[in-house]
């Protein structure tokens, strides 16, 4: 593998990872509050399509990316009012959230757009186009650092930017402000909050909107900045992942970047090497395919340490019972 | 003393909640330009006006009661077991092996044998998650999702490359032979002379499915293994200072709970397509939660909730097929009864309970 | 009346659902008449829609995807008056007409005039979901490039081996991508909606692409070298056309009846050279006149060429 | 009228405007009437206690008063002036500061982090974390408060813990400080410390409101003491005016008798030894650091000590069920059979079938399953039981009959088999507990906090039916952090200290003030007297009728 291959495929792990990355993050402040959340996915559906048709409808992939926050901000509401304000059970919640949009995205689509659940193809500017940074061009030539800026930094869309600022922002928001401090506290006990004359339900409610607006950056990513319109289920499943890349990295801002890297990457290598010849065995694409998730698996199997949730996770907060 | 009475708790909250759900659904028919009592009408008469929609309904029912039970076997253990799907799958794998490798004369030894092998298969692979949640902590939610996505794989693999017929398009195995094909209904019921349900899938599984809600009530109501499930699930440390070792009880529920959903595939692998296709659980594993759920994770509610299910599905299709309504609409309508029934059932039941206070205190005064 | 019946994919799914549909409404806008339409919601309706189909007298009855065949092989022989006809399966009833497409032939020829227009020597295939349907076109269109470029490569890349596989364009685009890092210029994508994506990032990465199934060549108009296309919306139009008249038996759509092709048309002809036109003809001629004989990767489920 | 407001009327502090007014409170947690339109007075710089069984509301109370739950009906005034406390930071700010029962930490964040959250100065925690530490050293330095502020609360004793809840309240700036059961789990030490800082904050003129179930602390520190019943406030008096005997009358609502009466032990064989046991929890932290002791058929064997100095673990592994990821090292003999300490062997049914009963510590967590009924939860560790069994399935029949007979000996009440565990009190939990183990008839039985939070009648119930299991020849191990259901109950007093007995007493020689220091980790017979006695122990031991 030469350094241009090695290139490349980071550069590939970069965009895979991003819709993880965002979702990743998404999930990581609805748990980190105490609200479990299987529903990214059909968040960053939802997204993904409210992004694309907003986005098709007027020629701005800006108003599209803001619609699809309203997408996704919408069923971050539903979840709040089943999980906070009814103390409902916080996994059925979220799986009825995936069928939900999973049906809606399509019933709408093929209302609005008669294509059996596609949008038509973005073109111009309903995308985000991928920005060259400054002397990208010039510095091409310079050997290691050259290609690392100009392929590897440069040329990506501006959400793929904006996920990797969320990293330091949610560290930052999450250690170093008053939100952040009452955030984890009340993921971890909601009561001492409570008694701090903090509004247990307020807290959880912005958690859930801060989620639900990250999922629906990464559902506009996918629509509007990887590819040019929505296809019926293209989250294709990256909701889990990134749920599983938050829980191996044990709900940290940082260790989420390192976790989707690593899924990106995998996803990349397997992209790349559909059949990866290891010398004495060839691994068939079929297995390939399936590594993302049974690497979860494996890893989820306490080979990194056992995961500990915030403690008040998946419980609505009942004071009176 | 509680805050109203079991009855109302049972049953009043749950029909609130789907009626609420089926208003939804209404607004949502609206939305998309069509009529919702035009839609009605076609989904019950679809699948309840004659005999013939009732065999497809039943037949639904069938499969929707088997991981409805799996899911509510997992529960009551306090396990949230995602992986239906999954196990369901390789249930139908099962069926398949024994099916094509066994020589079996006659079906009722092949139902048996098959019920063995979906049971076998199912359990097998929820056994992993399982395991890991018991002795690592890793959570059953993620790892039976994860566990649903390999058995896709593994099952497509095993069909293109292993079980396929030369020469076949179709990633499906053979059919299995004549001799173990299953009984219809409607082949029982010609055979006392009745014209019931003529070309409907529903078969015997359909027993079958009705004695293991009965078995399933026994065992978890009635057993020692039942009672220490049941005792895990409401306090692990409860469960410690009794003897119950948790990480049997654990693998045991689960085992028990991917065998239920294994044997799904007698249903629809051996009675219905009588061979073993890509994709022959088509979200039924996912449904057995709503079952569960609304079922109150009670098999008799199991079994209501199975049949309410079976009737949106058949209703549904019949909805798709004749009408210009995509089928996602079922979808919704399924998302939307899991949420209100599922999640959102303290809107109902906060409410309720405070008129039951009120009546009772008024009752007092 | 006839009726179409659509397999679980859906009416619109970029694929041979989608050319049934098409051939079913050139029909109607030709003779004005109308057709019933079916699209399955599960497995288990199949036989129900046959059946409901046939009862209420619709003939004849065309049906769309191999997935067909086995309940048809049931229901065919309680309605002898009934005319079938499934598109991609074989099935050997008195009443039903099976039509077979050759789509190795037709991505035999997208793979020649891939290897005309690759500057690299390097082409891609990227396939849906990992089933021996979709080997049969792979296999194909290697044995087209390998007999133009015998020292060329063939990367074949495979979304998954979930039917999800079929509706990722985010990977297809992705898999595009890794294709063109490791030199591919044309890419031939035979994946549903994941194409879409393949077809969209080749052009945003300035090579070009091969659809498939549906003529493709409009959706980005200079950049898309051709299409693959399956006449299935020919095999419904004379289905329907012939109505009860439907004559039983295999009725093979392959180059020769037009069954396949490569499309060429205003928005691909400048991408057609005259050598690379000379090339296509010259094999176009030799497979129709068997004197190229394309091996069909479903017969024996190995490809000759890797 | 209560007695509480014939005697508050007399009082010359009524001129003054009380520090808390609280009028007609009442409040329903759905069917549960918690409170019952309660009066109360706390004068201004006072330290007012409220008792009550368990269950009776004064927590409901204090928490109503804290913003924390909503009252049905009723007025509350601070300082004379009417004023809705909506929650938490209107009592705040209304000076109100409140330290409750189940602390209210959050375990993962340090000192720091918990004292100020909610109180943040801005939107950044830099410069509020710099001022904290600031306030906190000044804290400390006033009322020897000492804490380290950038400890984790998990790391902290529970002791420790208790002064960062007072350190948030006074970092609020209370001048009400509400301490519900504060000395529950604190040493008796540590308690005396804790009333030295509550005698310097009502010399500044705090307002100290005060709930404890323990009437010695109320009248060693009370200036005036109400008391709860069922919801309802019985009484108000003054404490001088009163007894420890007077208000447990209230409390109850009959004669209860503070002791109990029982004949001297006669000891015979061991039935249990307990040898070198040494146990490493599953973080490495050694919690039995080589405990031994033998029990014989008719004693009864205490332990006393602050809570979390190993006899929780002594109980688990004596009852079967070491927690897990731990090592064990030891030995435990029944009746001169080696118990094993892993592996198959070593489970709690198995304990059972050797002749072992068990109360566990918690009973809501261990002992019952909530939500099973209560003829469920006779057969719970049972279940395997042959005459709860008939074949492949459970006999509910019989186990129903053994249920209700055990409620009627045990006067379990409501006498209904078929309620739900949680829908009983506390103390008839309880009942239905320690029926099924006594009745049992084990060779030992195991007893954690036999008595927490159950009210004096049915503890009265309690004693006496282990008293006749002692005289039936069994051998009992009573655990207990209250020293008083100790000293009367046990024949033998070990005390524990950091997973290590302490020392050996007998129970009428010892005295608290000894088994205070005992459970300290200071030994009184190796330490100079002067050393080891902290100056605040006198008046403990002045204490009348107690302790003796
Ligand atoms: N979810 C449900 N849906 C419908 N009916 C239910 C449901 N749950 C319970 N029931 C009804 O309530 C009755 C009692 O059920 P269950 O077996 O849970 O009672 P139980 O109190 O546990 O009785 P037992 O003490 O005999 O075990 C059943 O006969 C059933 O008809
Ligand atoms: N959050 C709650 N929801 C429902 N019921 C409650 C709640 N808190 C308390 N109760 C009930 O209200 C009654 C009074 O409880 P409270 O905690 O005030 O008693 P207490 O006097 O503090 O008892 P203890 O001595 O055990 O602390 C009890 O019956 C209790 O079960
Ligand atoms: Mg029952
Ligand atoms: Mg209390």
């Amino acid at each position: 593998m030469d350094f241009a291959t090695v290139i490349q495929i980071l550069d590939s792990a970069v965009r895979l990872m991003t819709p993880l990355l965002l979702a990743c993050l998404a999930g990581l402040y609805s748990e980190r509050s105490g609200v479990f959340d299987i529903g990214l996915e059909g968040k960053m559906l939802m997204a993904a399509f409210t992004a694309a048709s907003v986005a098709y409808a007027t020629g701005s992939a800006w108003l599209g990316l803001i619609a699809g926050v309203a997408g996704s901000m919408a069923l971050s509401l539903v979840h709040g009012l089943s999980s906070i304000t009814f103390r409902g059970n916080q996994l059925i919640s979220g799986v009825a959230i995936n069928f939900l949009a999973s049906g809606l995205t399509v019933l709408l689509g093929q209302k609005i757009f008669g294509l059996g659940g596609r949008t038509p193809s973005l073109t111009g500017a309903g995308r985000f186009p991928e920005i060259q940074l400054p002397f990208a061009a010039a510095l091409r030539d310079v050997p290691v650092i050259g290609p690392i800026y100009a392929e590897l930094i440069s040329g990506h869309t501006i959400l793929v930017y904006v996920a990797f600022l969320m990293v330091p922002l949610t560290w930052w928001v999450l250690f170093r402000t008053r939100f952040g401090l009452r955030l984890r506290a009340v993921g971890e006990n909601p009561a001492s909050v409570d008694t701090a004359g903090v509004s247990v339900t307020r807290l959880r409610y912005a958690a859930i909107a801060i989620c639900g607006l990250l999922c629906g950056l990464a559902g506009a990513y996918l629509a509007t900045g990887l590819s040019a319109g929505f296809v019926k289920e293209m989250t294709a499943g990256r909701g889990f992942i990134a749920l599983a890349a938050l829980i191996f990295a044990k709900w940290r801002p940082w260790s989420a970047l390192g976790a989707t890297f690593l899924f990106g990457l995998l996803e990349a290598i397997a992209n790349r090497y559909p059949n990866l010849d290891l010398g004495i065995v060839t691994i068939p694409s079929m297995f390939m395919n399936a590594l993302p998730y049974i690497l979860t698996v494996i890893i989820l199997a306490g080979f990194v340490g056992r995961a500990i949730p915030p403690r008040a996770g998946g419980e609505p907060y009942v004071k009176e019972r | 003393m509680d805050k109203m009475p079991k009855w109302a708790d049972v049953i009043l909250t749950p029909l609130i909640s789907l009626i609420l759900a089926m208003a939804i659904s209404a607004l949502v028919i609206l939305a998309i330009g069509e009529s919702p009592w035009e839609a009605l009408t076609t989904m019950v008469d679809g699948a309840l006006g004659s005999s013939y929609g009732w065999g497809f309904t039943l037949y639904y029912t069938t499969n929707f009661i088997f991981t409805g039970l799996a899911v509510m076997v997992a529960y009551h253990a306090s396990l949230f077991n995602i992986g239906g799907e999954g196990q369901a799958a390789m249930g139908g794998l099962g069926v398949a092996l024994v099916l094509l490798y066994l020589p079996l004369p006659h079906w009722a030894l092949a139902l048996p044998a098959a019920m063995v092998g979906a049971a076998l298969f199912g359990a097998a692979w929820a056994l992993i998650p399982a395991w890991l949640q018991a002795k690592r902590g890793s959570h059953i939610v993620i790892t039976t999702i994860m566990f649903n996505f390999i058995a896709a794989a593994a099952l497509n693999y095993v069909l293109v490359n292993l079980l396929r017929p030369v020469g076949s398009m179709d990633p499906a195995s053979a059919r299995f032979p004549p001799a173990t094909h299953l009984p219809k209904l409607s082949e029982m019921a010609a055979g006392i002379g009745l014209d019931w349900g003529r070309n409907t899938p529903v078969n015997v599984t359909f027993f079958v499915a009705i004695a293991a809600c009965l078995l399933v009530w026994l065992l978890i109501w009635r057993t020692r293994l039942g009672y220490e499930i049941r005792a895990l699930g409401r306090s692990e440390p409860g469960a410690l200072y009794a003897g119950i070792n948790p990480v049997r009880i654990i693998v045991i529920a689960m085992l028990v709970s991917g065998g239920l959903a294994g044997l799904m595939a007698i249903n629809n692998v051996m009675g219905e397509s009588e061979r073993l296709v890509l994709n022959a659980v088509e979200g039924a594993g996912f449904i057995g939660i709503a079952v569960a759920l609304m079922g109150r994770n009670h098999p008799f509610g199991v079994f209501l909730a199975a049949l309410l299910f079976g009737f949106l599905y058949q209703g549904g299709g019949e909805l798709a097929l004749w009408t210009s309504i995509p089928r996602e609409l079922i979808v919704v309508i399924q998302a939307l009864v899991i949420l209100f029934t599922g999640a959102l059932d303290n809107m109902v039941r906060m409410p309720l309970e405070r008129i039951f206070l009120a009546m009772r205190k008024r009752g007092r005064a | 009346e006839p009726a179409l019946i659509f397999d679980l994919g859906g009416k619109f799914d970029k694929s041979f659902n989608e050319a049934a549909f098409t051939g079913a409404q050139r029909w109607v806008e030709e003779t004005g008449g109308s057709y019933k339409e079916l699209e399955m919601q599960s497995e288990a309706q199949r036989e129900q829609a046959l059946r409901r189909l046939a009862e209420t007298g619709a003939n004849p009855i065309v049906m769309t995807g191999f997935a067909f065949g086995d309940v048809l092989n049931k229901v065919a022989p309680d309605y002898p008056d009934t005319k079938f006809s499934i598109i991609d399966m074989v099935v050997d009833q008195p009443n039903v007409q099976s039509v077979v497409f050759t789509e190795e032939q037709g991505s035999y020829l997208a793979g020649v005039m891939a290897a005309h227009a690759t500057q690299t020597d390097t082409v891609g295939f990227i396939g849906g979901m990992d089933i021996p349907l979709i080997h049969k076109f792979e296999c194909g269109f290697a044995q087209g490039f390998k007999a133009v470029k015998p020292e060329g490569r063939v990367l074949i890349n495979y979304t998954g081996t979930t039917p999800a596989a079929w509706n990722d364009p985010v990977k297809g685009g992705e898999l595009a991508r890794a294709q063109k890092s490791q030199g591919a210029d044309v890419i031939y994508a035979a994946a549903g909606g994941t194409g879409i994506g393949v077809l969209q990032t080749a052009a945003d990465e300035g090579i070009l692409s091969i659809g498939v199934d549906s003529n493709q060549n409009h959706l980005h108009p200079g950049q898309v070298l051709t299409s693959m296309v399956k006449r299935v919306d020919n095999a419904v139009f004379d289905a329907f056309t012939a109505g009860t008249d439907l004559a039983p038996g295999v009725t093979v759509m392959d180059l020769a009846a037009d069954g396949v092709a490569v499309a060429i048309d205003e928005h691909n002809q400048e991408l057609v050279t005259p050598e690379m036109q000379a090339a296509i003809d010259e094999a176009t001629a030799a497979i129709t006149s068997g004197e190229i004989a394309v091996h069909d990767y479903m017969t024996d489920n190995t490809c000759p060429v890797q | 009228m209560t007695a509480g407001g014939d005697t508050a009327e007399g009082r010359p502090e009524t001129a003054a405007p009380a520090a808390i007014e609280l009028r007609g409170i009442s409040k329903a947690f759905g069917p549960v009437q918690a409170n019952k339109d309660i009066d109360l007075r706390v004068p201004k710089g006072s330290i007012h206690g409220i008792i009550g069984e368990n269950g009776a509301g004064k927590s409901t109370l204090m928490s109503i008063l804290y913003g924390f739950y909503k009252p049905d009906a009723g007025e509350i005034l601070v300082n004379g002036q009417p004023l809705t406390i909506a929650d938490s930071q209107s009592a705040i700010r209304a000076g109100i500061g409140m330290v409750f029962q189940h602390f209210k930490l959050v375990q993962n964040f340090t000192v720091l982090e918990n004292v100020i959250l909610g109180v943040e100065d801005g939107r950044l925690l830099r410069p509020s974390l710099a001022k904290a530490r600031g306030v906190l050293k000044q804290l400390a330095a006033e009322y020897g408060l000492n804490v380290d502020p950038d400890e984790t609360i998990e790391e902290l004793s529970v002791g420790h813990q208790q002064r960062v809840e007072i350190l948030k309240a006074l970092y609020r700036q209370a001048d009400i400080l509400i301490l519900d059961e504060p000395t529950g789990v604190l040493t008796p030490a540590e308690a005396d410390h804790l009333f030295r800082i509550l005698r310097g904050l009502k010399a500044e003129g705090k307002t100290i409101i005060l709930i404890t179930h323990k009437l010695r602390e109320i009248m060693e520190i009370t200036d005036n003491v109400s008391v709860m019943r069922r919801g309802e406030m019985v009484a108000s008096v003054r404490t001088a005016e009163t007894s420890a005997e007077q208000l447990a009358e209230l409390m109850v609502g009959r004669k209860v008798l503070l002791n109990v009466a029982k004949a001297p032990a006669r000891p015979g064989a061991p039935v249990l030894e307990v040898r070198e046991l040494k146990m490493v929890d599953d973080e490495g932290v050694e919690r039995l650091r080589g405990i031994g002791f033998d029990i014989r058929a008719g004693e009864i064997l205490g332990i006393a000590g602050v809570s979390g100095n190993g006899q929780t673990q002594l109980l688990e592994i004596l009852g079967g069920y070491p927690e897990k990821g731990s090592t064990l090292s030891g030995a435990i003999r029944l009746n001169g059979r080696d118990l094993p300490l892993s592996g198959g062997g070593c489970n709690a049914a198995e304990r059972r079938r050797q002749g072992i009963g068990h109360i566990p510590e918690d009973r809501q967590v261990e002992g019952l399953i909530m939500d099973f009924t209560a003829w469920e939860n006779v057969a719970f560790g049972y279940h395997h039981a042959p005459e709860y069994n008939r074949g492949w399935l459970m006999d509910n029949a019989a186990i129903r009959d053994d249920a209700e007979g055990k409620m009627e000996r045990f006067d379990v009440r409501p006498r209904d088999a078929a309620l739900a565990a949680r829908n009983f009190s506390g103390g008839n939990q309880q009942k239905i507990v320690v029926a099924r183990e006594i009745e049992r008839n084990p060779d030992l039985l195991l007893i954690g906090q036999p008595t927490r939070g159950v009210d004096i009648g049915a503890i009265e119930f309690i004693h006496k039916r282990i008293v006749e299991l002692r005289d039936a020849g069994k051998a009992v191990l009573l655990v207990s952090v209250e020293l008083d259901e100790i000293m009367s109950l046990a024949d033998r007093i070990l005390v524990m200290f950091d997973g290590r007995i302490m020392g050996e007493r007998l129970p009428h020689q010892a005295t608290t003030g000894d088994l205070g220091c005992l459970m300290a980790g200071v030994d009184p017979a190796t330490t100079a007297p002067e050393d080891a006695i902290p100056p605040a122990h006198k008046h403990v031991e002045e204490l009348p009728g107690e302790s003796a």
